[in-house]
């Protein structure tokens, strides 16, 4: 029945279609290969670690189980142990019994998926430019028919996913690579391997659903592995909770996600995106500002931009290319993603993009802040990276979507390679406390400096990537955040969301305000890009005497990844050149996506072009690349690496310092504000109070069973033996009955 | 395969074979107990009159470890048997049921009692079709999960358990509201024995409880059905009659009448349901209860709360369901139960506690759904019911398997457990996760489809209940971060056992069934197609027609 | 003279009734009870000398019986004063709650 | 016996009223015979069994005259004594008590060492008592009926001469009943007095004929109720039946918690249907206030009690409730209701007392629930057995057989009433539950407790009183699920009212006007 629905479907959705012959009608096989490498290593994770209980559990709970001895050695060879290579506990590295299938299959499958999304991508490209201004719709099977509400599983093909899929396959491919290295130690091999796949599974399916559902799967699904990745080391407590919290916060958003959905299908009976984008000017104005604002809920949940960006920071308990594949390059993009996605409502709705802007423009500035005072190094780039959401948001809030999608791209490429280059610091790091059997924080800046002698090769890559970051021309990230920028600008002087009122306040003022605080956000950016670098590379080192001796450049499969990372964020720009600057080909990406957000793009600029002076263009240019500089020169004069001192032997912060050290107290505050209330209210109030006190004790024991029982007592009291009570109850009850034949 | 079944006259016999099955099985293990099986393994010992333990009050029987002796054997194959039995003679049921199909299915319908008009009729549609293969599959898995759990008295167990599947298959399949009353009662009893005797440390209050809370509302249901079935007498030989078709079709009562009526009804299903604030039963009875008896009564029996609701007490009185006022508290009520239900299991220690008030909370989206009255809503609830068998009895099952191994519900007694069990730990999580509504799982569909109804009709109701995705979350992420996940702290842990094959096969189709609904749940939704806009049409016609008839009665006075 | 009669008979059938309330002792309890009868036997003759000889039937059923209360009542009366030593109903009170 | 005998016999030829007489007959004379023959040689255990197995035969003798009875579908003309379906459904019922007494007494004082084999005549005699009362149509054939009844059942609760409680019983239950009976006499006084009749069909017509009557009908009719009220134990009049019950040797207390309430409940509804439906609005106020109090009180203080005894006492008052509902409804439908109830009740009671019977240790007297604890561990059938009761008392489908069915009857009753009795019904499901809380604690002992410590198992019980068990948890379960032809049954076992009764224009069995021959269908 499945296969002939199937074609069915698809015949009926793609037949007209030019990509309908090509390598796209391969499509589903994307998620399908790496979920097939979930199922492979979630197997072979499962299969080593399982050893059968006895048939009856319950019987001799002492003398039924095989011998202490037996079982300690079982776990030691090959289980599934929540240490792993983060841990302390100095166990005896024994590499997983599965390791070499795991290798090929968890790293093989991306590598198939990449060249198959590359395949599709030359399609596009050999299709034309005017036979792809609708996407290529796959229908599979029916997920959820219900009356007049029809949801099918189908996929959905389009520049703008296309982008995405390049994106997720060839950096996910890369990061698989690296993890090959990063990971080759850890006894839960084939599992990590199992998320892994199954995230990028669950991303594709996010970037391809041709429906919102769809895109929910995913946006689900990638906060599931998310949480599963995050706590991959499960014993450390630390970890669990920062797992957890990743997905509960993302929760919150996803309640918005689907609120919007809601909304959308109460008003024109669709969720699918070609469904919506046709319908979507009938919605009112109210309506569509409402829908916006929920689904920017669920991008503030999953791209972690205020008030719930507090996860990512903590996600940074998983492993590092786990940080650099799913909390920088790919999940947390999903909300820029989706209102990319999502452009024909959001232009319809000038207050909800101008709100995107603001929360974008604040998020960036104040991550950027507590950046400059982080010692951990995968939390300074944790914090960079929420403030380079923060900056996609402008882009896309502002209507600048290709320039959002554009940063998106180069971000993944500069921030997957400082994430993954501080993965090789700290797998150099760990390595030699772990000879040394040091307890040591291999993360702390403070321990580390003077890198560079050891490990030359990540130093230049790294040396590249926050030069992309900082915005220095002409790194990827430089074109990007520049064309952002500058789009804001423009974007104050004329359009749609400068005539509009946020909060009272005129759309414009609002633009130019997030246009200052972009500026000085960038500023920040250099400016705790250049300390990272400094701290860990430059100065003398502070490792210690005898860890010295470890150190050393990471495996050839790791710093593989790294240099083609490092090329990319290079050159990253030259993918979207603007006209000011025509060292290449103008506009690349602009062009490539105008069929998905050209039209949304034109409404929000009235219909207009984007057009500036070439004066106001170089300005803008020239006051990002002055901002990038300085932020490069302040660091580099205030900075001094030679005076620091090892973490075990620093100070308490003091003041302000403090405060950015602590993030703003905001985990404490929403600890103390959200989650401690409702713990307690649910505890005391509603659990101790109402279910117990209320329901059972007052109204089911005092008045439910107490009445019949205080009538029982009362008549077993007249019951006492004594004829003459009984005669007098008698005479009394001949009195009732007496008076109640008078009742008429 | 349909002209298989066809051939063998499988629509004629199939719905009173499924009700008789159990009892013929619960029969065999009676016979087997009283032709000496209970004894069969025992040390032979005198008779018990005799025997000086017998003398000093000490039960020879109560102590005995069955498993150990061998007794249990052949009571829990016997029984086993029958389940499997049951489950794939229903299975039928699944081909043979055309979902083009909107009248009853498999009729049955014989006089019972001609002097009351009371009369044997069953017959199902979609949303029976579906809670009846829940049954039949939850009753197979149940009973081998309790294959170790029970160790005393197994042969009274497991007849109880096939009594139980009868009753409750029973009301599924009643057209006839006397027979639904009856079958009604008929689950109550054997749960009672099974709470009460194999039940935890605190049995006989839970037990007590669980009788007494669902007996108020089926006895005031009860008056209601005997009323209805007067209303709908004979006039001229004032024999009332039962019939749910005719009743549906022909009886009209006054709105007041109707308001109490529903009330009597809504009283039955909503302490069945559990609907706060009627529900404290429901944590004491799931804790106490042995495996088996949670798993049956959080996948089936809850269920028949709100097939109640389905079936009777909205259909019935949809002028009072739907009245303005009712109809906002019941909603009302539905979401308090979904954020009250989450938040109060985030507080909970012992894990069984926890999962009982997350059923409060999910048992609310059915309710919303149906209350919504829109197809989706009503359709997500149906989804809901089946899913919340599944994955709430996943969930009892896998705790079941720990506590046989540990003798602790307490969450605070694991921490860190994935490490020696891990296969226990990847499918707790993955139950877990389905019971959150992860989408892809099929807790997602339920409580998207039932959500996505309501907001047509119901907006800030479904608002608020959509709060729960965060709490649902919060509560189950806690509590498996506790117990599977954190510093392996208690060294009693270090020799738990994992999973054993016969714990495997129990959990591979609930796998597969969360799977599966959430990545494909459409023959499903088309099955019960039917009944849910049948549900919606009937409410909102009779509701609309019924005033009409009051309005039109009332005016010309 | 039929009002008179009826309310003769009402007078003592509430001195019976007060009887019973208030003495302790079995046969005195039980005397009472005789007068009551007797009381409502009062009724019945003034009532047939309305409606015919069917009341004056009626009072001797009520004799025969009374008779024969009287003979089980005692019997039982002595069966307990054998265990009790006493007649006194006060005392009396064994079964209770 | 008259061959030729009319299908209506005329009752003024003393012929025909001997004849219509004849199931009552066959007892009263049989229990003549055997009383001489009890007193013929001393008392003796032997004796004792031979005079109680020729009770029984006498009683299956009655009990055949009372079917050959309801076969042949006799009626009658107007006089004291009704023949309808009605009086041969008591009757049945009635016997059926007599017959489960009779087995449980000879058991029951083989144990107890009671050698009087007067006791077994005594039974009979009360028995007769109460089939006058069934068939009493006039109000001095109940009086004579209510005394025979009485005066023998007074002995009979004091029959264990060993017992203290036994007298103690018998002396509170003579003391009150006495008392009782005097307002009883009184209000037939006065309804006489009002209507100048004795005969309630009469009655009925002339208070029809004179509006709702005046004071003293209605006064009398008070004090009727009061009478009745004190035989059935409804609250406030129930006061001395937990202590007799007590007291009361085993089989004995069953007689009276069952059969005299049946007997009393079908005189005093002939009565309210026959003669009072006129003043209906007098004393339905009174009534539903009775059965309210009754069904409450009763079982609210059922939840206290420790001795099963008692709490079975406690249990039937509440039933005395109950089936003041059916009377309640005024209606011929009710006392249809009524006579399944009494029929479902019968067998209920006896098979419990039967448990109790067989679980008291010699002298005890009585059973506490304690005793009972890990019953199914040591006796498991009579756990299950208790188990079934325990639910057909609480009025359970299925698994408490046909005290589902009974409890259904009555609410339909109630609610097919002109004036749906929905109060009461409300009260008496809510009740219900209230009674759930003793009824399934004594199953919750059973099953779900450990069984005392040092607690000697119970000694084998004997023959009948087993067969009893078994037959009533049998036929409680098979009713449970063929109910059907008993139902039938009692539905044509309503009065046959000739007066322009509140009889709700209902009828199954084709009518009540003509008596229908049930049994030859």
């Amino acid at each position: 029945m499945l296969p002939a629905s199937f074609a069915l479907l698809q015949e009926a959705a793609g037949v007209a279609h030019p990509l309908a012959g090509t390598a796209a009608r391969w499509m589903w096989a994307l998620p399908l290969l790496p979920l097939l490498g979930f199922v492979i290593n979630g197997a072979l994770s499962i299969v080593s670690a399982y050893h059968a209980g006895p048939a009856d559990p319950g019987a001799h709970p002492h003398d039924a189980h095989p011998s202490v001895e037996e079982r300690h050695e079982a776990h030691t060879g090959h289980d599934v142990t929540g240490g792993g290579a983060h841990g302390d506990d100095h166990h005896v590295v024994v590499r997983h019994r599965f390791a070499g299938l795991a290798t090929i299959i968890g790293p093989g499958v991306m590598v198939l998926a990449f060249g198959l999304a590359v395949a599709i991508f030359a399609a596009m490209r050999g299709a034309g430019d005017a036979a792809l201004h609708t996407p290529f719709v796959q229908r599979y099977f029916e997920w959820m028919p219900v009356g007049d509400l029809r949801i099918d599983a189908a996929f959905q093909l389009d520049q703008l996913s296309m982008v995405m899929i390049l994106v997720i396959t060839g950096v996910g491919m890369l990061i698989h690579l690296f993890s090959v290295g990063y990971m080759q130690d850890d006894p839960s091999y084939p599992r990590y391997f199992a998320y892994l796949n199954l995230f990028v599974a669950f991303m594709l399916v996010l970037v391809m659903g041709a429906s919102y559902p769809v895109m929910f799967v995913g946006w689900e699904g990638v906060g599931l592995c998310s949480y599963l990745l995050i706590g991959f080391w499960y014993l450390d407590k630390a970890n669990a909770d920062a797992g957890k919290k990743a997905f509960i916060m993302n929760r919150i958003g996803d309640f918005g996600f689907l609120v919007a959905m809601f909304m959308l299908y109460a008003n024109i009976g669709t969720l699918e995106f070609e469904g919506v984008r046709a319908q979507a000017t009938a919605l009112g104005p109210s309506v569509v500002t409402w829908i916006c604002l929920f689904f920017f809920l669920g991008c503030t949940g999953k791209s972690a931009q205020i008030p719930l960006y507090t996860w990512l920071p903590d996600a940074m308990a998983g492993p590092t290319p786990v940080s650099a594949l799913i909390h920088a390059a790919t999940m947390v993009t999903a909300g820029v993603y989706l209102i990319a996605r999502s452009n024909f409502l959001f232009s319809l709705s000038p207050v909800a993009s101008l709100t995107v802007v603001v929360i974008g423009a604040l998020t960036a500035i104040f991550a950027a802040s507590i950046g400059l005072k982080q010692w951990d190094i995968k939390k300074v780039l944790a914090y960079s990276t929420v403030s380079q959401l923060g900056y996609m948001f402008i882009g896309v809030g502002s209507g600048a979507y290709v320039s959002g999608v554009f940063h998106l791209v180069t971000h993944a490429f500069f921030k997957a390679l400082l994430f993954l280059g501080s993965g090789s610091v700290i797998f150099a790091m760990h390595r030699a406390y772990h000879a040394t059997h040091s307890a040591e924080d291999a993360q702390d800046m403070r321990n580390m400096g003077g890198l560079r002698r050891y490990m030359p090769w990540t130093f230049w890559l790294m040396l590249a990537a926050t030069l992309a970051i900082a915005g220095f021309p002409p790194f990827a990230g430089f074109f990007s955040k520049d064309a952002i920028l500058g789009t804001v600008f423009l974007r104050a002087r004329e359009s749609t969301l400068a005539d509009a009122h946020w909060l009272g306040i005129p759309g414009n003022i609002i633009l130019y305000a997030c246009y200052v605080l972009g500026l000085a956000a960038a500023f920040m950016t250099a400016v705790y890009m250049t300390r990272m670098l400094i701290y860990t590379f430059l100065g003398p080192n502070r490792s210690g005497e005898r860890e010295r001796d470890f150190l050393g450049e990471a495996p050839w499969i790791m710093t593989g990844p790294l240099l083609v990372l490092g090329v990319l964020s290079v050159a990253g720009g030259w993918l979207n050149l603007p006209e000011s600057i025509p060292i290449g080909r103008v506009g690349l990406l602009e062009h490539w996506l105008d069929p998905v957000v050209g039209e949304s793009t034109l409404r929000i600029t009235h219909g207009a072009a984007v057009e500036a002076s070439s004066t106001i263009e170089y300005s803008l240019i020239g006051a990002a690349v002055l901002i990038a500089l300085a932020g490069i020169v302040v660091a580099w004069v205030m900075l001094r690496p030679e005076r620091l001192v090892p973490k075990r032997e620093a100070r308490q912060e003091e003041g302000f310092e403090r405060v950015l050290a602590n993030k703003y107290y905001v985990d404490e505050i929403y600890d103390d504000a959200v989650v401690q209330p409702t713990v307690g209210v649910s505890r005391n109030l509603l659990w101790e109070g109402i279910d117990q006190g209320l329901i059972d004790n007052v109204m089911v024991k005092y008045i439910g069973t107490g009445v019949p029982r205080l009538f029982g007592w009362l008549g077993s009291q007249l019951q006492s033996g004594q004829v003459g009570t009984y005669a007098w109850v008698l005479v009394v009850g001949v009195l009732f009955v007496l008076g109640a034949f008078t009742i008429r | 395969m349909n002209g298989f079944l066809t051939s063998v006259g499988y629509d004629r016999w199939i719905l009173p074979a499924l009700l008789g099955i159990p009892l013929l099985g619960a029969l065999v293990i009676w016979l087997q107990a009283a032709l000496g099986g209970r004894d069969a393994g025992a040390a032979p010992r005198a008779a018990p009159e005799e025997s000086a333990a017998a003398r000093a009050g000490v039960d020879p029987r109560t102590a005995v470890d069955e498993i150990a002796t061998g007794v249990a054997g052949p009571a829990r194959v016997i029984a086993l048997a029958t389940f499997i039995v049951e489950f794939i003679v229903s299975l039928g049921l699944w081909p043979a049921f055309d979902p083009a199909d909107g009248r009853w299915q498999f009729p049955v319908d014989i006089a019972w009692i001609p002097s009351w008009g009371v009369r044997f009729t069953i017959g199902i549609d979609g949303m029976a079709l579906m809670m009846i293969l829940l049954t039949t599959l939850i009753m197979v898995l149940a009973s081998l999960g309790s294959w170790t759990y029970i160790r005393t008295r197994t042969h009274s167990f497991y007849a109880l358990m096939l009594v139980l599947t009868t009753g409750m298959l029973g009301v599924f399949m009643s057209l006839d509201l006397f027979l639904f009353y009856v079958m009604w009662e008929v689950m109550l009893v054997p749960m009672y024995f099974i709470i009460g005797i194999w039940g935890g440390e605190n049995r006989l209050y839970a037990s007590l409880k669980f009788f007494i809370y669902t007996m108020v509302g089926s006895m005031l249901m009860l008056a209601a059905i005997v009323y209805i079935g007067l209303a709908a007498r004979n006039p001229a030989t004032g024999i009332p009659t039962f019939s749910y078709d005719y009743i549906l079709q022909n009886v009209v009562v006054s709105p007041t009448a109707a308001l109490w009526l529903f009330g009597a009804f809504f009283m039955a299903f909503a302490v069945k349901v559990p609907m706060f604030p009627f529900h404290t039963w429901l944590p004491d009875a799931h804790v106490e209860a042995p495996t088996a008896g949670s798993v049956v009564l959080a996948s089936i029996m809850l269920k028949l709360g709100t097939f109640g609701f389905l079936r009777l007490a909205v259909p019935l009185f949809p002028s009072a369901a739907m009245n303005e006022t009712v109809r906002s508290i019941i909603l009302g009520l539905a979401v308090i139960g979904i954020v009250y239900g989450a938040l109060v299991s985030m507080v909970q220690t012992d894990f069984k506690k926890l999962v009982a008030y997350s059923s409060v909370s999910h048992l609310g989206f059915v309710m919303l759904g149906i209350f919504a009255l829109t197809v989706q809503s009503v359709q997500g609830a149906l989804m809901v019911m089946i899913n919340h068998g599944i994955s709430t009895g996943a969930l009892f099952l896998l705790i079941g398997m720990i506590y046989e191994r540990r003798h602790s519900r307490l969450i605070e007694a694991y921490g860190g457990i994935a490490r020696v069990v891990p296969m226990f730990a990847a499918l707790l999580t993955l139950v877990s996760l389905s019971s959150i509504g992860l989408p892809g799982t099929n807790g997602f569909i339920g409580e998207f489809l039932v959500l996505i109804g309501a907001f047509k009709t119901v907006p800030i109701f479904t608002i608020i209940a959509t709060t729960a995705v965060i709490f649902a979350a919060a509560y189950l992420l806690w509590a498996i971060q506790r117990i599977l996940f954190n510093a392996f702290t208690k060294p009693e842990n270090e020799h738990l056992a994992d999973l054993n094959p016969r714990e495997l096969l129990i959990m591979a189709p609930l796998v597969v069934a969360i799977i599966w609904l959430g990545v494909y749940p459409a023959p499903v939704l088309r099955r019960m197609q039917l009944s849910a806009e049948r549900f919606v049409t009937v409410v909102q016609g009779r509701a609309t027609s019924q005033s009409r008839v009051v309005s039109t009665g009332e005016r010309p006075r | 003279m039929l009002a008179e009669a009826l309310f003769f008979s009402a007078v003592l059938f509430t001195i019976g009734v007060v009887g019973v309330l208030t003495r302790r002792n079995a046969i005195i309890v039980f005397m009472c009870v005789e007068l009551m009868l007797n009381a409502v036997n009062l009724s019945f003759v003034a009532f047939s000398q309305v409606y015919g000889v069917a009341g004056q039937v009626f009072v001797f059923f009520v004799m025969t019986v009374a008779a024969a209360e009287a003979a089980v009542g005692l019997a039982i009366i002595i069966a307990l004063f054998r265990h009790r030593q006493t007649v006194n109903l006060q005392n009396i009170n064994l079964l209770k709650g | 016996m008259n061959l030729a005998m009319p299908s209506v016999f005329d009752l003024t030829q003393p012929l025909q009223l001997t004849a219509a007489l004849t199931p009552d007959l066959v007892l009263i004379i049989g229990a003549m015979i055997l009383v001489v023959a009890a007193a013929w040689r001393p008392d003796s255990a032997a004796r004792q069994r031979v005079v109680g197995w020729a009770s029984i035969v006498v009683t299956l003798l009655a009990m055949a005259a009372v079917i050959y009875f309801l076969i042949e579908g006799y009626g009658a003309g107007p006089g004291p004594i009704a023949v309808d379906n009605y009086r041969w459904m008591v009757d049945i019922v009635i016997l059926l008590g007599t017959l489960l007494t009779l087995m449980l007494a000879i058991d029951d004082n083989d144990r107890e060492l009671i050698t009087a084999p007067e006791m077994h005549v005594l039974v009979l005699l009360a028995s007769s008592g109460m089939m006058l009362l069934a068939a009493a149509r006039d109000l001095m054939i109940v009086f004579l009926g209510i005394e025979l009844m009485s005066i023998s059942v007074y002995a009979l609760a004091g029959i264990n001469r060993r017992s203290i409680r036994s007298a103690e019983g018998a002396l509170k239950y003579f003391l009150l009943g006495a008392f009782s009976t005097a307002f009883l006499l009184y209000g037939i006084a006065l309804v006489y007095g009002a209507t100048g009749a004795t005969n309630l069909e009469v009655i009925g017509q002339r208070a029809m004929a004179n509006g709702a009557g005046g004071p003293l009908f209605v006064i009398g009719i008070a004090m009727l109720l009061i009478g009745f009220g004190f035989k059935v134990a409804t609250v406030p009049f129930h006061m001395w039946a937990p202590d007799v019950y007590d007291g009361s040797p085993s089989p004995i207390t069953a007689y009276m918690a069952a059969t005299v309430k049946a007997a009393a409940f079908a005189a005093f509804l002939r009565a309210w249907l026959e003669a009072f439906p006129s003043a209906f609005n007098a004393w339905h106020p009174a009534v539903v206030g009775l059965a309210i109090a009754t069904m409450v009180l009763g079982n609210a203080i059922g939840l206290r009690q420790q001795n099963i005894k008692r709490m079975l006492a406690y249990s039937s008052i509440g039933h005395a409730g109950y089936l003041l509902v059916a009377l309640a409804a005024g209606t011929s439908q009710g006392a249809s209701a009524l006579i399944f109830y009494l029929l479902i009740y019968t067998l209920a009671t006896f098979g419990c007392f039967a448990v109790v019977s067989s679980l008291t240790r010699t002298g005890a007297g009585t059973v506490r629930l304690e005793e009972l604890a890990g019953l199914w561990n040591v006796r498991p059938w009579t756990a299950f057995g208790m188990a079934v009761l325990m639910l057909a008392l609480l009025g359970f489908p299925i698994f408490g057989g046909a005290g589902f069915f009974a409890k259904w009857y009555v609410i339909q009753a109630a609610l097919q009433s002109d004036t749906p009795q929905t109060l009461l019904v409300v009260v008496l499901v809510l009740t219900t539950v209230v009674s759930a809380g003793y009824y399934l604690y004594v199953i919750r002992v059973m099953f779900m407790r450990p069984r005392l410590e040092g607690l000697a198992l119970p000694v084998r019980s004997g023959g009948l009183t087993r067969f009893v068990l078994v037959a009533t948890v049998l036929l409680l379960l098979i009713l449970g699920i063929v109910p059907d032809y008993v139902v039938r049954l009692t539905s044509a076992g309503r009065p046959q009212l000739r007066s322009p009764a509140r009889a709700a224009p209902y009828a199954v069995g084709g009518g009540f006007a003509q008596p229908q021959p049930m049994l030859r269908r």
